[in-house]
């Protein structure tokens, strides 16, 4: 057995580095802070690399051949009640290690483009504070021994990217898109918590070890019928996801996702493409024996919502205009395949094909998601707009990012060899077997994400001259190294033989390329590129004919179906206006006014009581008198027998 | 002589000394220095307590000491600690501390405003020490009393009415808990001897249970007064917004765990009976205290408004979970308090420290402070999401203890309540990321306050000791929450032999 | 009718009327003027009675002193031909009940209760020498102290008179 | 019976003419008619008190004494009283009792 015990490290630096740059950074320049910053990164990636190595190739493997599952290091942080207590540790998996390396890469080539796309921006220092506040809690997320564990990290990274959101907090609509990316994820919380405690309460314990083992007592305890004719487990599972879809940005709490887009465009592609947003799906994989075992219901839940999702957010990115809210809905759409995958998925090897596919899929997502964004950095940063219309024959000025970007579009739209040909192939299959109908919905899905995707590339990239403020140019060589590192990631991460290293039960097993599956595929992309190809390569009037021709459906579908107003109408309208302005009146008035009344009442009898005290004499003198007289008669007449 | 009575010597030397100190600045140092051998007096406790338990002694109190001071009346000065009074200890002299720095620009008769304060500070720590219902109930009053002086001649705003407002309120829960206190000493010796204050002893008897069931709402409530219970709340945001800043920072942080330390020590504890048989009822006047309180505060404008609705809230979510009856959910009860005491003071502080520059309460005139005052508006925001339960500060340590506690219970109707409970995090989330917002973010409203200064070193050091405080509590919470844990012992035994459902 | 009734007879009706003269004139000075005549007839019965050092001091103490006293100050206060409103009927009328019925219950008890009809004559011990001697006796039926307090109390009330009505030069 | 005279006749009168006296101090609104009420009040009862003394007790004087430090007292009462309304006549000019209310409330 070797000691994993030094992956506590790859938590501990980022901690570190958030306490030193944000407490001292401002002593030093600001160049400092994004070196150190950056280096610390760099050590955690090699330190990733390292283990990954080690975990997979040196490692022994289990007694059946499977990868092993195990606390490399765990130390109690609070004790609950006899059974419960939460720890904080590392727990290495096939699938944590595999975060751990999508987290570091990604990471650390942000940090790199960070340093010359923040460059001059005030708060550079607070921009790598948070940025390493981030990648600890993410870290912290994907090695946590427990539920519990991960729900801790799980917050740390919604407040990480609501401060990076809110970066340019002078900005009001920042300032709102921000705001409105934690309540938004902070209510899916609320469900995440509610099922743990419902799991929790059922099998006494937060462990996953426990609790995805073989024996777990999530498969005997919480399954009778509970509400609705669920069980209690399928409950918490569903409410579990409904965190996961929070954060995961899935229909209809998927709503902060574009918003989100205010935030630094390097942010954007760390945050919102590639780590974060992809925590629901490990959530989901990582409680996988459970969903399967004691609560298909919930995962016919995460199926539907995943392949829903990812048609629905398909749709509005074809009308979206501002390049980065395409990606985002873009990368809604991508994680909804990830948990259709999910859901489509059975245990074990090929049955759990699913599982293995959106594992391949979030990993070859992050390389060419983050690649998208940061090329799209790169433009928004040569021509500083984000809108498509002002720009286009932008492959003159930008030959660097034009080649990067094409190649990650191809490898988003599903061309071979590319990374992202063979992730979506295997989902594809696996959704193949479980229903036809989906699987055709994704393979529309498909269709429309090469569509557009290419509709971005040939507007930004061809098509016309704009009248630029100054002539566009590449960024800095920090900008332009990590767009073709990644580019490399994107072109290559296809071919690795992911399911030799991750499955369901952590049995490498080998997985065939479906013919069958993958021509239809690539046609359905190809035929995207092409439609595109002949809508935006030259400026034509075709796209606003079938806008036009598409009526109300467009409409709707330009304004993200509405369920922005929806909320809005529901938090501003009835919370706000309905609930928490009449509590207000409410307390001021009923209860604060019963309190005062009582208050009222008291000193106005005692007004009344007061007038007593005339200061007339005479009157005082009657009262005796008449007194004295009752008095008498009282008690010389009436109360003598 | 106990260690304990350092709590009641030291602020007493320290109000001699104020009342012979000749300037203003004479005054404050007198109080820093008497304040912070209390801080330093307290964290000795608690080193001390830790290595006591660790010797292995086990006894249900430590640094006892008894001495009679009424006998007519077997009225007893019997004080002593136990894991729950150490950590509200330290809360106290933690508050306190970083109270006075808070109050460093006080010019007015300075003199009597420290004196006064610190003599606030004494009602609570004899209260937390003491283990005597009369002399307990009697640091109560001197907690109350200087209360009213402090809003009544330094507040600002209607400040005499919320001094009256809350003097009356209190001292009306005061008389529900006198009576209460009464009742249990008549029948606190049901097997003949004298009658006696004692907790300890009493709490090895059995009061009957309609006698029981009689006394339990008086204290109940008369505590929940003060624990801000709804609807007995309403002094709370007047009383805040009119109070200076230190007082506010203690009656919040300090005064307010009287009620919940009152309710879980005397109420519960002495009538574990009548607690489970009639909880019910406070039970969903806390979970409506959660949720309204958060709820009220989405609307409010007034910094110390919203300030007081959050406290309302979060002390709701307190006796909510003394309600439940659990080790776990007594635990987090207590590591609620601590932790709201630490926030809040930390909140009033900041929200003093920001009146004091820009004149103005109200959120919607002011805008964009992040840029002007940054110290304080991290600070701010530390604060505000400390308050909303982010991990790594207190607030997430206490409140998932108490929901975890809570849905331990095995029926329906608590398990529910705390699902209502729980649902106030977003709540908060709204109202906090709101102030937040529009007072920190985004751009300036008011030229004015382009060059207002920041934070001072006094006010540098009362923030950094509250941050300090929910920080490491929240980082390392396992030695404060085993504390209480070894305090929770006896309560929990009482209730499983009177209650033996809970078991 | 012996002689010993007439006597009391008038001197009650003089006291009686007067009496409720003295209430309810409206002339200031013949209110005071009525007061006398009550008093003086008060003297008369202390004479009637056989008191004969009390009367001469009702006569010389009420009469001429505190009547004069009186009469000066309503010099001082009022103009001679002033005429007190008449109170209103919101006064009056409790006022009246109240007394009214005072008296009543008191004649109704004066009345009902049974006083020894026949005690045996004492010896005459009014006396100025008897109460001289009295007056400054300490023993048994002795008012040595009630005469030292009350000389005190004259003393103090001249005091405070002359106080009070001094003129302030403030 | 004194030499014919029954108690109660004095009694009586002492009684009507304390309740007169009572009626003036109620109804009168000029304070020195008040203090004539007064003096009323306190004859009447010299009366009883002589009454009793000489019809009930002639061997002993103590009704009579007690007259005798009324009247005293009485004497005292009114100098002062005359005092004070002389006072109160400066400062506010009648002697009005429904007026001199300040020590109300």
């Amino acid at each position: 057995m070797i000691d994993f015990s030094y992956t506590v490290w790859i938590l501990i630096i980022p901690l570190l580095m958030f306490v030193v740059v944000g407490l001292f950074g401002n002593r030093f320049k600001p160049i400092v802070s994004g070196l150190a910053g950056t280096c610390g990164l760099f050590v955690m990636w090699i330190l990733s690399l390292v283990t990954a190595y080690k975990y997979f190739f040196v490692l022994e493997k289990a007694a059946d051949g499977s990868f092993q599952k195990f606390l490399a290091f765990n130390m109690r942080w609070l004790n609950l009640t006899d059974t419960l207590h939460i720890d904080m540790g590392v727990l290495l998996d096939p699938i944590s290690i595999m975060m751990l390396i999508v987290i570091t890469t990604v990471s650390f080539m942000v940090h790199v483009y960070s340093i010359g796309y923040m460059d001059g921006e005030k708060g550079f220092m607070r921009f790598f504070a948070t940025l390493s506040l981030f990648s600890f809690s993410m870290l912290g997320l994907v090695v946590a021994t427990n539920i519990f564990q991960m729900y801790i990290f799980w917050e740390l990274v919604g407040v990480s990217s609501y401060l990076l959101i809110g970066f340019y907090y002078t900005k009001d609509s920042a300032v709102s898109a921000s705001k409105k990316a934690f309540i938004v994820t902070r209510f899916a919380d609320l469900g995440f918590l509610i099922g743990i405690l419902m799991l929790s309460f059922s099998t006494k314990t937060f462990d996953f070890l426990t609790l995805t083992g073989a024996n777990s007592p999530a498969f005997s305890s919480g399954t009778g019928i509970a509400f609705l004719g669920l069980s209690t487990m399928t409950w918490s599972m569903i409410f579990i996801f409904m965190g996961g879809a929070g954060k995961s940005a899935m229909f209809p709490l998927h709503i902060w996702l574009p918003d989100a887009m205010e935030g630094p465009t390097p942010v954007s592609a760390l945050i919102h493409a590639a780590t974060m947003v992809v925590a629901g799906v490990y959530l989901v994989a990582r409680l996988f024996p459970i969903y399967v075992f004691a609560a298909p219901v919930a995962l016919d839940v995460v199926m539907y919502v995943g392949a829903f999702s990812s048609i629905f957010a398909a749709v509005i990115a074809c009308t979206q205009f501002d390049i980065k809210r395409v990606l985002a809905y873009s990368t809604m759409s991508q994680i909804g395949m990830m948990m259709f995958a999910l859901g489509v998925s059975g245990y074990g090897s090929h049955e759990g094909l699913g599982y293995m596919a959106s594992m391949f899929h979030l990993f070859t997502h992050a390389f060419f998601k983050s690649l998208l964004f940061l090329g799209a950095g790169a433009i928004i940063h040569a021509v500083h707009s984000n809108v498509m219309n002002e720009m286009g024959g932008l492959r003159k000025y930008l030959p660097i990012t034009h080649i990067t970007f094409l190649i990650a579009c191809l490898a988003i739209a599903g061309v071979p060899p590319l990374a992202g040909f063979f992730s979506k192939d295997e989902i594809l299959a696996a959704g193949h077997e479980r229903s036809l109908m989906l699987y055709w919905v994704e393979m529309i899905v498909s269709g429309l994400t090469a569509f557009y995707m290419f509709r971005l590339y040939f507007s930004v990239f061809w098509g016309h001259d704009r009248h630029y403020h100054h002539t566009p140019h590449e960024g800095s060589k920090t900008m332009t190294i990590p767009l073709l590192l990644l580019s490399i990631g994107a072109l290559f991460a296809g071919l690795i033989p992911f399911s030799m290293f991750v499955s369901s039960d952590r049995m490498p097993f080998h997985s065939e390329l479906e013919l069958g599956i993958a021509i239809p595929a690539v046609l359905v992309g190809l035929l995207g590129i092409v439609i595109a190809m002949v809508f935006y390569r030259k400026e034509t009037d075709l796209p606003d004919k079938i806008y036009n021709a598409l009526g109300g459906f467009s409409k709707a579908a330009f304004h993200k179906f509405y369920i922005d107003e929806v909320y809005l109408f529901i938090t501003k309208k009835i919370i706000f206006n309905y609930v928490s302005r009449p509590i207000a009146w409410f307390d001021r008035h009923i209860v604060d006014g019963s309190m005062n009344g009582m208050a009222y009442v008291t000193n106005e009898v005692s007004d009344r009581m007061k007038r007593f005290q005339s200061g007339q004499l005479q009157q005082y003198a009657l009262v005796f008198v008449s007194g004295v007289v009752l008095l008498t008669l009282l008690f010389t007449y009436l109360l003598t027998n | 002589m106990s260690i304990l009575t350092l709590f009641i010597i030291i602020p007493t030397l320290t109000m001699i000394g104020i009342l012979f100190s000749k300037s203003h600045m004479q005054v404050k140092w007198v109080s820093v220095v008497g304040m912070s051998l209390q801080l330093l007096s307290a964290i000795a406790l608690i080193l001390l307590y830790l290595a006591e338990r660790r010797a292995g002694n086990m006894a249900e109190v430590l640094f006892v000491q008894d001495n009679v001071w009424y006998e007519t009346l077997n009225i007893h000065f019997y004080i002593g600690v136990d894991g729950v009074s150490v950590a509200m200890i330290g809360l106290t002299a933690l508050v306190v501390f970083a109270g006075i720095f808070a109050s460093w620009n006080i010019e007015d008769l300075s003199r009597e405003f420290f004196i006064s304060l610190i003599l606030l500070a004494t009602g609570v720590f004899g209260f937390f020490i003491c283990l005597d219902l009369f002399t307990m109930f009697l640091f109560y009053e001197l907690a109350v009393i200087p209360m009213y002086l402090l809003i009544g001649i330094w507040g600002s705003g209607p400040r005499h009415y919320s001094a009256m407002k809350l003097t009356l309120m209190l001292m009306g829960g005061s008389a529900f808990i006198l009576l209460g206190i009464i009742g249990i000493y008549m029948y606190s010796a049901p097997g003949g001897g004298p009658l006696t204050f004692d907790l300890i002893r009493i709490s090895k008897q059995t009061i009957p249970i309609d006698v029981q069931r009689f006394l339990f709402p008086f204290l109940f409530v008369g505590f929940g007064v003060l624990g801000a219970m709804f609807p007995f709340h309403t002094w709370s945001p007047d009383g805040h917004a009119s109070a200076p800043t230190a007082v506010s920072m203690l009656h919040a942080g300090v005064l307010m765990k009287l009620g919940g330390y009152g309710c879980y020590r005397v109420a519960v504890f002495l009538l574990p009976e009548a607690a489970h048989q009639l909880g019910w009822i406070f039970l969903i006047l806390a979970t409506i205290g959660v949720i309204y309180g958060a709820l009220g505060a989405i609307w409010q404008k007034d910094l110390k408004y919203i300030n007081a609705y959050s406290s309302v809230s979060h002390c709701a979510l307190v006796l909510f979970a003394i309600l439940m009856f659990n080790q776990t959910a007594m635990n987090g009860a207590i590591l609620q308090m601590i932790s709201h005491g630490i926030m809040t003071a930390l909140f009033f502080a900041l929200i003093g420290m920001i009146y004091g520059r820009t004149h103005t309460r109200y959120i919607n005139e002011m805008g964009g402070l992040m840029k002007v005052m940054p110290f304080l508006a991290v600070a701010y925001v530390i604060a505000g999401l400390a308050s909303l339960g982010l991990p790594g500060f207190s607030g997430f340590v206490a409140e998932m203890t108490i929901f975890v506690g809570a849905f331990q219970n095995a029926d329906t109707f608590h398990r529910v309540a705390t699902i209502i409970a729980a649902s106030s995090i977003v709540v908060t989330a709204v109202y906090v990321l709101r102030v937040v917002g529009v007072l920190l973010l985004g751009k300036i409203k008011n030229e004015h306050f382009e060059d207002l200064p920041d934070a001072r070193w006094y006010d540098k050091v009362s923030v950094i000791a509250l941050i300090f405080g929910i920080t490491l509590i929240g980082m390392a919470p396992l030695w404060l929450s085993d504390m209480i844990n070894g305090g929770l012992g006896p309560i929990m035994h009482k209730l499983l032999v009177a209650v033996p459902v809970l078991n | 009718m012996t002689p010993n009734q007439l006597m009391f007879a008038i001197f009650s009706a003089v006291i009686i009327i007067f009496s409720i003269l003295t209430v309810t004139s409206r002339r200031i000075l013949r209110a005071a003027t009525y007061l006398l005549f009550v008093l003086v007839a008060t003297g008369g019965m202390y004479f009637l009675l056989r008191f004969n050092f009390l009367a001469a001091i009702q006569l010389t103490l009420y009469a001429g002193g505190i009547v004069v006293l009186i009469i000066f100050s309503i010099l001082l206060t009022s103009h001679i031909g002033d005429k007190l409103e008449q109170p209103d009927l919101k006064k009056i009328i409790p006022a009246f009940l109240a007394a009214a019925a005072g008296m009543v219950i008191t004649v109704f008890t004066i009345l009902k209760h049974n006083f020894p009809q026949e005690v045996a004559a004492g010896t005459d011990r009014t006396d100025i020498r008897v109460i001289a001697k009295s007056l400054i006796s300490t023993e048994k039926f002795g008012y040595a102290l009630p005469f030292e307090v009350i000389s005190i109390l004259l003393l103090a009330a001249m005091v405070g008179a002359i106080i009070l009505a001094k003129k302030r030069n403030d | 019976m004194f030499e014919g005279v029954p108690l109660t006749w004095f009694l009586i009168t002492g009684t009507i003419m304390f309740f007169v006296g009572i009626y003036g101090f109620l109804v009168r609104k000029n304070l020195i008619t008040i203090l004539m009420s007064t003096e009323l009040i306190l004859n009447s009862v010299n009366i009883n008190f002589v009454a009793f003394n000489k019809i009930l007790y002639p061997d002993h004087l103590e009704g009579m004494f007690f007259s005798l430090f009324i009247i005293a007292v009485a004497a005292a009462e009114a100098s002062v009283a005359i005092a004070i309304i002389i006072n109160i006549y400066r400062r506010l000019v009648n002697i009005d009792v429904e007026k001199m209310d300040e020590m109300k409330y």
